[in-house]
C-alpha cells in the first residue's frame, strides 16, 4: 500500500537534556500517505523527537534521513523549506496578532517589493479556514478567541504550508468531539493526498480511530516499532506502560442522597446563562458539552471568580454568595483549573509551596508559618499520592504534566475542601497518570466529597461521572444518570444547538 | 602676593590655622568640587593644578557627577577623610551636610578651604574660603545694564538655575541692582536648570510668551548660551543676553556677538588664588578668612580682550583672538 | 492605509486634541503660527528618539539608555568636529552609524546573553553617561561647525526641517511596522517570542534589530541635540529616556509587547509637549509641570486600561438603558 | 536558617568577596578599620530601600519612584521640623507614616487600577520630585535639628547606629519573606498571579502591600539622607531608585518575580559600594566610576543567567571528562 522508501527516517538519534537523555537511539520511519501514532507516557521524548525534526534543536548524535538522504535541520525555517508542517504542544501562536498572519507568520505572502500583501494574507487564510470549516475571521485578533478556536487556528497554520510532513503533537488536547471529528476528516483527506502524517496523543480513543501505524517510546526508547503493536488501546497501554494495568476506569459508587450543593438559576457576564443542578455527597457530577459551551465559565460562576447576575447557590442548604475566590475556598470549595500550568502552578516553588498556597492562613499563627507542619504534611501527600519524590527538592517545572495534576490537586487535599470543581484533569496526562487520578476520584468520593467533573473526552466523562449534565451555550439543559447515556448519546446531546427540541434527545 | 589680603571670617567660624598638621612630605591635596558637570569647576581645578606642578604638590580631583548628587559628595568626602590627605579644597551645594564631614577633617589636622563661595559663617570652622560674591557679581552687572539701556523702558525675562543657594544669590543680585529702577520691568522668571538645554527651551517658551522681551537675564552661561539659540530661531538679535560666571565659552559667545554680556568671575584665576592660600595654611603663612577674588563686567570688547590672554583661561579659546 | 490609520489612534488622538483644546482655550498665544512651529521644534527630539523606544517595546524589551546616549553621541560629533576636522557631511552618517553600534551592541548583550533589557539598557545608562565624561575633560565642546545649526533650525517654505524629519522617519517607520516582515516579525517577538521561535523567526535577531534601530533613531536625536545647542555636553538628554518612554506609553503601546501604533507614539509626544509649552506660556512652575505630566502618564494608560468599563459607564451614562452592571473583569491574557 | 541561607546567596556573596579582595589587593586603605565602619554608612541608605524595590520586584513589580520619594519625604521632614516645629520624636515616625501612605497610594493604583508598575512608578518618580518643589519655593532647607545628625551618624560600642538598621531591617525583611504567610504570598504574586487568585490569595492586597513596604523602607532611607545631609533637598535621591533596583538585580533578583533571597540584594548593595569605595580612593574620576558600575551589573546578571553554561564549562575544563553538550536550552515557562 505504502511506497518502500520512507519520507522521513531517524537513524539512532540520541539528544540529552541536562540530566536526561530524553531520545535514546531512537529510530522511526515516517511514510507518505500514512499516519504514524507516536505514543508513550509523559515525559518519555516524544516532543524532544518532534523538535528535533522540526528544526528547532539539534540531535545529539544520530542521523535524520530525508527520500534516503541525510540531511540537517539548522532551524524551523529549515524543516519548513523541506515540506515539515509542525503543531507544537506547546501554544506557538501570537495572541497579539490577527488570525490571518498567525497562520502565516514567518512567511507572509508579499509583493515584489517585499512589502506584506494583506489582501494576499486575509484571502489565503479564509480559504484555508473555510477548508477546515472553521467559522473564524482572519482578521479577528487571535488573543481574543476561545481556547479551542485558537487550537485550530494552530493546526490552520500547518494546512495552509501544504507541506508534504505534517507533525501533530497533541493537536486535539484542547478540542472538542466536534472538532476532534473534523480535523481527523482534515487529516485523511491529506493522507488521501500522499501526505506524511505524525501524530501524538493522550486520548488513545482518537488514536486508535485514526492511525495507521504507532511507534511506542518508554524513557526516550523505542520500545515498539511500526507495525510491532495491534492498534488497539488495550495492547498500546500495556506497551506504553510495560505492564498491564487493568481497568482504565475504575469507577466506584460512592454517591449518597444527601445534597451538599444546589445551584439554581446562575447566570454571569461571561455567558452562563442558566446553570441549575444539586450535587450529592461522595458524587461525581460530570459537566459534558461542546468546545466553548462555558461548562469552565460555570465553574469560575461556582467559585465566585465571575459575579453571578442572577441565581442563587446554597451550600447545605443555607445560601450563600461568594465575592471572591477565598470566600468560596472557606466555604469548602475547590477549583483546579482548565489549565495547569497557566493558572494552576507556582513554578518558582516546590511541591511544598504549591500544596499549601490554598491553606496559609490555616498553616499559620499570627501570620508566622508553620514550615515544620508544611514539610510534613507535604511528605505524607507526596507518598499517599505516589508523587514523584523529587518534587520535595525541585521546583515544580522539573515534573513531569501527570505529577504536576496530581500536586494541583493535592492543594486542595491539603485543604480539606469538600467540593471540587475538576476542569479537564486530565488534559495532556498519559493513561497511567489518568488512571492515577481516577483513582484519587474514588477516594476523594469514598471520603463523602463532591466532584463537579469538567472533561472533553466523552468516554471517560461517561465511565467516571455518576450524572451527568448536558450544558449548551451556558444553560444545563439536562442532567442524567450517566449509565442512561452513550457515548452516541452524549454527542448528540451536547452538540444539539437547538434548544426547542431537547427533550427527545434523551427520550 | 598671589592673592589679595583675607577678610576675617565671622566670629567663630576660623578654625586655628596653627593646629594644621601635615603628614605628608609632599603635601596630598584633595580638590573637591561638588560636581563635575559644570566647566566651571574644572576650569577653578586647571587653576589648582597649575599651582600645584609649580609648588610640587600632589593633587587629585574627586566629585560626583551631578552637583545634585550631594549624598554621593560626602560619600567621597568620607572616603577620603580614611585617607592621608593633608588639605581639602572644596565647594558644596549644601553646606550643612558637609559641616559634620569637614569638623572631622580639621580635627584631624588638614587644611580646609571652601572654593566659589562668600560664606562667612560656614556651620563649622574652617581655615579659609576663597570666592567672589555672588550677589555683588550679577548686581554689578544689573547696574552695567542700567548704565547702558536703561533709558527706555524694557520687558525682562529670568532664567534661574534650579532653587538653591547659587540661584537666589544671582537672581536676588540682580533683582537688588534693577530695584527701584521704573524702566526695568521682570514679566517672566523660570527654571533653566543650569545647563544649555534647559536655557534653550526656557529661552523658546519666554520668547513665545512674552514676544516683546527686550533682555533676558540667566543665573549661568550655559543657560544663557541655550536662550541664544532661541532668539536667533525666532529672529530676535536685538534682545540683551546677560549671563553669569565668565565660563570660555560664555566668552567666545560674547566675543561672538551672540550674547550681549557677562559678569566675568576668573574661575582660573581663583582657583589659582585657593591653591596658594592652602599651600600657605599648610605651611603656617596663611593668616585665615575670606579671599575676594574679583569679578567684572565683560561685553564684547572686554571679552576679547580676556581671550587674549588664554593663560588665565581654562578651557582654552577654540581660536586666537 | 487602514492597517497604519487604525482604531489604535483614536484613543491617543483624542487625548492630543483635548489637551491642544484645553490649552489653546486657556492660553492666548498657543495659536499663534510662531510657536506651533515651535512645538514641532519642542517635539521633535523626543519624537524621533521615541521611534526607537517604542519599537524596542513592541518587541516587548525597554529602552533606558537613550538619554546616555544622546550624550555619548554629542560629545562624539562635537569631538570629531572640533578637535579632529572632520566636516560636517562625514561626521553625520559617523554619528548614525555610532549610534546603530552602539544599539547593536546594547542588542547582541541582551538577545544573546539572554540579560532582560531592563538590566542591559540600565546598565548602558550608566555606563555610556561614563564614557561620555571621558570626553574633554567632561566639559561640554561649544561652537561646533557653523552649517550644523540648520540642521535644527532651518526652514523650507517657512516650515521647521524637524517637522520634516518627523513626517520622514515617522512615515518609514509606520511603513516598516506593518507593511514589511522584519515589522511583523518585531510584533511576534512581543507576543509570544516562544511560538516565534518555532515558527523560525529569527528571535534574537530581530530583538537585537530592535535596539539597532534605537540607536540609530537616538542618533538622529542626538544630532538634532547638538545642532539645536551648536554644542556636545555630557550632561544633555538626562531623562530623555523616560521621556521618550512615556510618549510610548501614553499613546497607548503595552509594556507587554506585541500591541500598538508607532503612529500614537507621536501623538503621546505630542500631548505631552503640549501641556508642557502650555504651561510653560502661563510660566508655571517647573513643580507643576512634573505633576501634571505624572498624571497625564497615569490618565492616558489608566484611560486605556479601563476601556471596557469607561464605555459601558458611558453607555449607562447616556442611553439610560440599564445593561448589566460594570464588572472587574480580570484581563488573564 | 538553611531556608534563609539558602544556594542562593553563595553567588552574590561569592561576587562580593572577590570584589572586596581585588579592591583590598589594589588599594591600601582599604582594610583600614576607619575605612570599614566607612562602607557601612556608604552602603545603609541605598541598602535600606533596596529592601522594599527587591520586596517589590519579588511580587513582579518594580519600583522606580523611591528616589523622588526621598526628596519628597526630605522636604516633608525638613518643613515639619524647622518652619512647623514640630519635634524629633514625632516627625520621625510622621516621615515613616508618609512614606508608608505614598507607597500605599502608589500600590492601590497599581494593583486596582490594573496600571503596569513600571508605568504607576515612573508617574511617581515625575510627579513626586515636581511637589517636592512645591515646598519652601522649590530651595532646599538646611540646618534641620541638631539631634537629627547622631541618627546618621552616632555610634554604639564604636560602630555607627546604620549597621545596626541593616542588621535589624534585613533580619526582619528575610524572616517575613521566608516565615511568614505574607512572605509567602509576595512569592506566590510574583510567581504566578492567575494562579495566586484561583488559590484564594487577595493579589491585589499583596501587591499594595509590597509597595507599602517599599514606602515604609524609602522613608527609612530618607531619614537618614536628611541626617546625614541635615536638610531636605528636592534634588536628592537622583537615580537612587535605580541603584536600589541594580542591588537587587546584582544580589540575582529576578525582575520576572517569584525568585530571589532578601540578603543577597545586601550582598549586591555590599558589592557595589565596595566597588565605589575602592574607586574612590583611587581618586577616579566619576566616568570611570560609572562605567565600571555599569560592568559590574551586567557581569553580575550574566553569571546568573549563564550559570548553567558556566559550570558546564567548569566541570570541562576541570573534570576533563566529557558531559553531554552543552545546550541552547528556552526555557518555556
Ligand atoms: N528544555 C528542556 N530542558 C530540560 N529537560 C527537558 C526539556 N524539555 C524536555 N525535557 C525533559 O526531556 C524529557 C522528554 O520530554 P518530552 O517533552 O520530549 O516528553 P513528551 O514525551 O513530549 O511528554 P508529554 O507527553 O508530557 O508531552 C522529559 O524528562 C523532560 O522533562
Ligand atoms: N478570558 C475571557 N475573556 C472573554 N471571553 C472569554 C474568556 N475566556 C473564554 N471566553 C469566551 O467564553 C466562551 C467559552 O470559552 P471556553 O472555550 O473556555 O468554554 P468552555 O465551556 O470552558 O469550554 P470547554 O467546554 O472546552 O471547557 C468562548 O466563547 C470564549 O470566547
Ligand atoms: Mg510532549
Ligand atoms: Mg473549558
Amino acid at each position: 500500500m505504502t511506497p518502500a522508501t520512507p519520507l522521513w527516517e531517524f537513524v539512532n538519534v540520541s539528544k540529552a537534556y541536562p540530566g536526561v537523555l530524553a531520545n535514546d537511539k531512537v529510530n522511526i520511519r515516517l511514510m507518505p500517505g500514512s499516519i504514524h501514532g507516536l505514543l508513550g507516557e509523559n515525559g518519555c521524548g516524544k516532543s524532544t523527537m518532534i523538535k528535533t525534526l522540526s528544526g528547532v534543536q539539534q540531535p545529539d548524535s544520530g542521523q535524520i534521513l530525508h527520500n534516503n538522504n541525510p540531511v540537517t535541520i539548522n532551524d524551523p525555517q529549515a524543516a519548513r523549506d523541506l515540506g515539515i508542517a509542525t503543531v507544537f504542544q506547546e501554544f506557538s501562536i501570537v495572541p497579539t496578532l490577527s488570525v490571518g498572519e498567525n497562520i502565516f507568520l514567518g512567511n507572509m505572502p508579499r509583493s515584489r517589493f517585499g512589502v506584506i500583501d494583506w489582501g494576499q494574507v486575509n484571502a489565503d487564510a479564509s480559504r484555508v479556514l473555510a477548508e477546515m470549516e472553521v467559522n473564524i475571521s482572519p482578521e479577528t485578533i487571535t488573543g481574543t478567541l476561545s481556547v479551542g478556536e485558537q487550537q485550530l487556528v494552530e493546526i490552520a497554520k500547518a494546512i495552509a504550508m501544504d507541506a508534504s510532513m505534517v507533525i501533530l503533537d497533541e493537536p486535539t488536547a484542547a478540542l472538542g468531539e466536534d472538532e476532534i471529528e473534523r480535523l481527523h476528516q482534515l487529516l485523511r483527506n491529506m493522507r488521501r493526498r500522499g501526505t506524511a502524517i505524525l501524530y501524538v496523543s493522550h486520548r488513545l480513543d482518537e488514536v486508535e480511530r485514526i492511525v495507521d501505524e504507532v511507534t511506542i517510546l518508554r524513557n526516550g526508547r523505542v520500545v515498539r516499532a511500526s507495525g510491532e503493536t495491534e492498534i488497539n488501546v488495550s495492547k498500546i497501554v500495556s506497551a506504553m506502560v510495560g505492564e498491564d494495568i487493568g481497568e482504565h476506569y475504575p469507577k466506584e459508587q460512592n454517591a449518597t442522597a444527601d445534597v451538599v450543593l444546589e445551584a439554581q438559576g446562575l447566570a454571569t457576564r461571561s455567558g452562563v446563562k442558566d446553570a441549575t443542578f444539586v450535587l450529592h455527597r461522595g458524587e461525581v457530577l460530570g459537566l459534558g458539552g461542546v468546545l466553548g459551551s462555558g461548562r469552565t465559565e460555570i465553574a469560575r460562576a461556582l467559585f465566585g471568580t465571575d459575579e453571578l447576575t442572577a441565581g442563587q447557590i446554597r451550600l447545605e442548604g443555607k445560601p450563600v454568595s461568594f465575592r471572591r475566590e477565598i470566600d468560596a475556598i472557606r466555604a469548602g470549595l475547590a477549583l483546579v483549573p482548565e489549565n495547569r500550568k497557566f493558572d494552576g502552578l507556582f513554578f518558582n516553588f516546590r511541591a511544598s509551596g504549591n500544596i499549601t498556597a490554598a491553606s496559609l492562613g490555616g498553616l499559620s499563627r499570627l501570620g508566622i508559618l508553620n514550615l515544620w507542619a508544611e514539610e510534613q504534611a507535604t511528605h505524607e501527600l507526596i507518598r499517599d499520592l505516589e508523587i514523584s519524590t523529587q518534587a520535595e527538592e525541585k521546583t515544580v517545572n522539573f515534573l513531569s504534566g501527570g505529577n504536576q495534576q496530581k500536586i494541583v490537586i493535592a492543594r486542595w487535599l491539603f485543604s480539606d475542601s469538600d467540593i471540587l470543581i475538576l476542569d479537564e484533569p486530565t488534559q495532556g496526562i498519559d493513561i497511567g497518570a489518568k488512571i492515577a487520578v481516577y483513582k484519587l476520584i474514588n477516594k476523594l468520593t469514598r471520603a463523602g466529597k463532591a466532584i463537579i467533573f469538567i472533561s472533553s473526552d466523552h468516554d471517560e466523562l461517561l465511565a467516571m461521572s455518576d450524572r451527568i449534565a448536558v450544558v449548551q451555550h451556558g444553560a444545563i439543559v439536562r442532567t442524567v444518570n450517566a449509565s442512561d447515556l452513550t457515548h452516541d448519546d452524549l454527542v448528540r446531546a451536547s452538540a444539539d444547538n437547538s434548544p426547542s427540541k431537547p427533550e427527545e434527545e434523551f427520550a | 602676593e598671589n592673592y589679595p589680603t583675607p577678610l576675617p571670617l565671622q566670629e567663630g567660624a576660623q578654625a586655628p590655622i596653627d593646629a594644621i598638621s601635615a603628614t605628608n612630605d609632599t603635601f596630598r591635596i584633595a580638590y573637591m568640587p561638588p560636581a563635575t558637570e559644570f566647566n566651571y569647576y574644572i576650569a577653578i581645578g586647571e587653576g589648582i593644578k597649575a599651582v600645584a606642578a609649580e609648588a610640587g604638590v600632589d593633587v587629585f580631583m574627586l566629585a560626583p557627577q551631578s552637583g545634585a548628587d550631594i549624598n554621593g559628595q560626602m560619600g567621597m568626602i568620607q572616603d577620603v577623610l580614611t585617607q592621608d590627605v593633608d588639605a581639602i579644597i572644596f565647594g558644596t551645594h549644601d553646606e550643612f551636610a558637609a559641616a559634620p564631614l569637614l569638623k572631622q577633617a580639621v580635627d584631624k589636622g588638614m587644611a580646609v578651604l571652601m572654593i566659589n563661595s562668600d560664606i562667612p559663617n560656614f556651620p563649622t570652622p574652617i581655615h579659609g574660603v576663597v570666592g567672589y560674591s555672588q550677589r555683588n557679581g550679577t548686581h554689578k552687572i544689573a547696574d552695567w545694564a542700567i548704565e547702558n539701556y536703561g533709558d527706555k523702558p524694557l520687558k525682562v525675562g529670568i532664567i534661574e538655575g534650579q532653587p538653591g543657594y547659587h540661584s537666589t544669590e544671582r537672581v536676588g543680585g540682580f533683582l537688588d541692582g534693577i530695584e527701584g529702577n521704573e524702566n526695568f520691568d521682570v514679566v517672566v522668571s523660570i527654571d533653566g536648570k543650569w545647563n544649555v538645554e534647559g536655557g534653550n527651551t526656557a529661552g523658546m517658551d519666554i520668547l513665545q510668551s512674552n514676544p516683546d522681551l527686550d533682555m533676558i537675564f540667566a543665573a549661568n552661561d550655559y543657560m544663557i548660551i541655550g536662550a541664544s539659540f532661541a532668539a536667533k530661531a525666532l529672529g530676535r538679535s536685538d534682545i540683551v543676553l546677560l549671563g553669569n560666571d565668565g565660563d570660555t565659552s560664555g566668552l567666545e559667545e560674547i566675543a561672538a556677538g551672540n550674547i550681549t554680556a557677562t559678569v566675568n568671575t576668573s574661575p582660573f584665576l581663583m582657583g589659582k588664588a585657593a591653591m596658594h592660600a592652602t599651600i600657605d595654611a599648610l605651611n603656617g603663612t596663611y593668616p585665615g578668612g575670606w579671599i575676594e577674588t574679583p569679578t567684572s563686567i565683560e561685553d564684547k570688547a572686554g571679552a576679547i580682550s580676556v581671550l587674549q590672554e588664554p593663560e588665565k583661561l581654562f578651557p582654552q579659546p577654540s581660536k586666537e583672538y | 492605509m487602514k492597517r497604519i490609520f487604525d482604531t489604535q489612534l483614536i484613543g491617543p488622538f483624542a487625548a492630543m486634541v483635548i489637551v491642544a483644546l484645553v490649552v489653546a482655550l486657556t492660553t492666548e498665544r498657543f495659536l499663534n503660527p510662531g510657536n506651533l512651529s515651535n512645538l514641532s521644534l519642542q517635539v521633535s527630539i523626543v519624537a524621533l528618539i521615541a521611534i526607537g523606544s517604542t519599537i524596542v517595546i513592541f518587541a516587548a524589551g525597554i529602552d533606558l539608555s537613550s538619554g546616555s546616549m544622546v550624550a555619548l553621541l554629542t560629545m562624539i560629533l562635537a569631538q570629531v568636529l572640533k578637535f579632529m576636522g572632520i566636516p560636517l557631511v562625514l561626521a553625520v552618517p559617523l554619528i548614525l552609524l555610532a549610534g546603530g553600534l552602539l544599539g547593536l551592541f546594547i542588542g547582541l548583550i541582551t538577545a544573546y546573553g539572554r540579560i532582560p533589557s531592563f538590566i542591559t539598557t540600565l546598565a548602558a545608562l550608566i555606563a555610556f553617561r561614563g564614557l561620555a565624561l571621558t570626553f574633554n575633560n567632561g566639559s561640554p565642546i561649544f561652537s561646533l561647525d557653523p552649517s550644523l545649526e540648520p540642521i535644527f533650525y532651518g526652514k523650507f517654505f517657512n516650515i521647521p526641517l524637524p517637522f520634516f524629519y518627523l513626517i520622514f522617519f515617522y512615515a518609514l517607520a509606520a511603513f516598516m511596522m506593518n507593511f514589511t516582515k522584519l515589522g511583523r516579525e518585531i510584533y511576534a517577538v512581543g507576543g509570544n517570542p516562544a511560538a516565534a521561535v518555532l515558527t523560525g523567526i529569527n528571535v534574537r535577531k530581530v530583538q537585537t534589530t530592535t535596539f539597532v534601530i534605537a540607536g540609530f533613531m537616538t542618533a538622529v536625536g542626538a544630532i538634532l541635540m547638538s545642532a539645536r545647542l551648536n554644542s556636545g555636553s555630557p550632561n544633555y538628554g538626562q531623562t530623555l529616556e523616560l521621556q521618550a518612554i512615556a510618549a510610548a506609553v501614553v499613546g497607548g503601546a503595552s509594556l507587554a509587547g506585541g500591541r500598538g501604533n508607532i503612529l500614537a507614539t507621536l501623538m503621546g509626544a505630542m500631548t505631552i509637549v503640549i501641556v508642557q509649552n502650555g504651561l510653560n506660556l502661563n510660566a508655571a512652575p517647573s513643580s507643576i509641570q512634573n505633576v501634571v505630566l505624572g498624571l497625564i502618564i497615569l490618565m492616558a494608560v489608566g484611560i486605556d486600561m479601563w476601556r471596557v468599563e469607561i464605555s459601558a459607564l458611558m453607555a449607562r451614562i447616556f442611553r439610560r438603558s440599564s445593561p448589566p452592571q460594570s464588572s472587574n473583569i480580570e484581563k488573564e491574557d
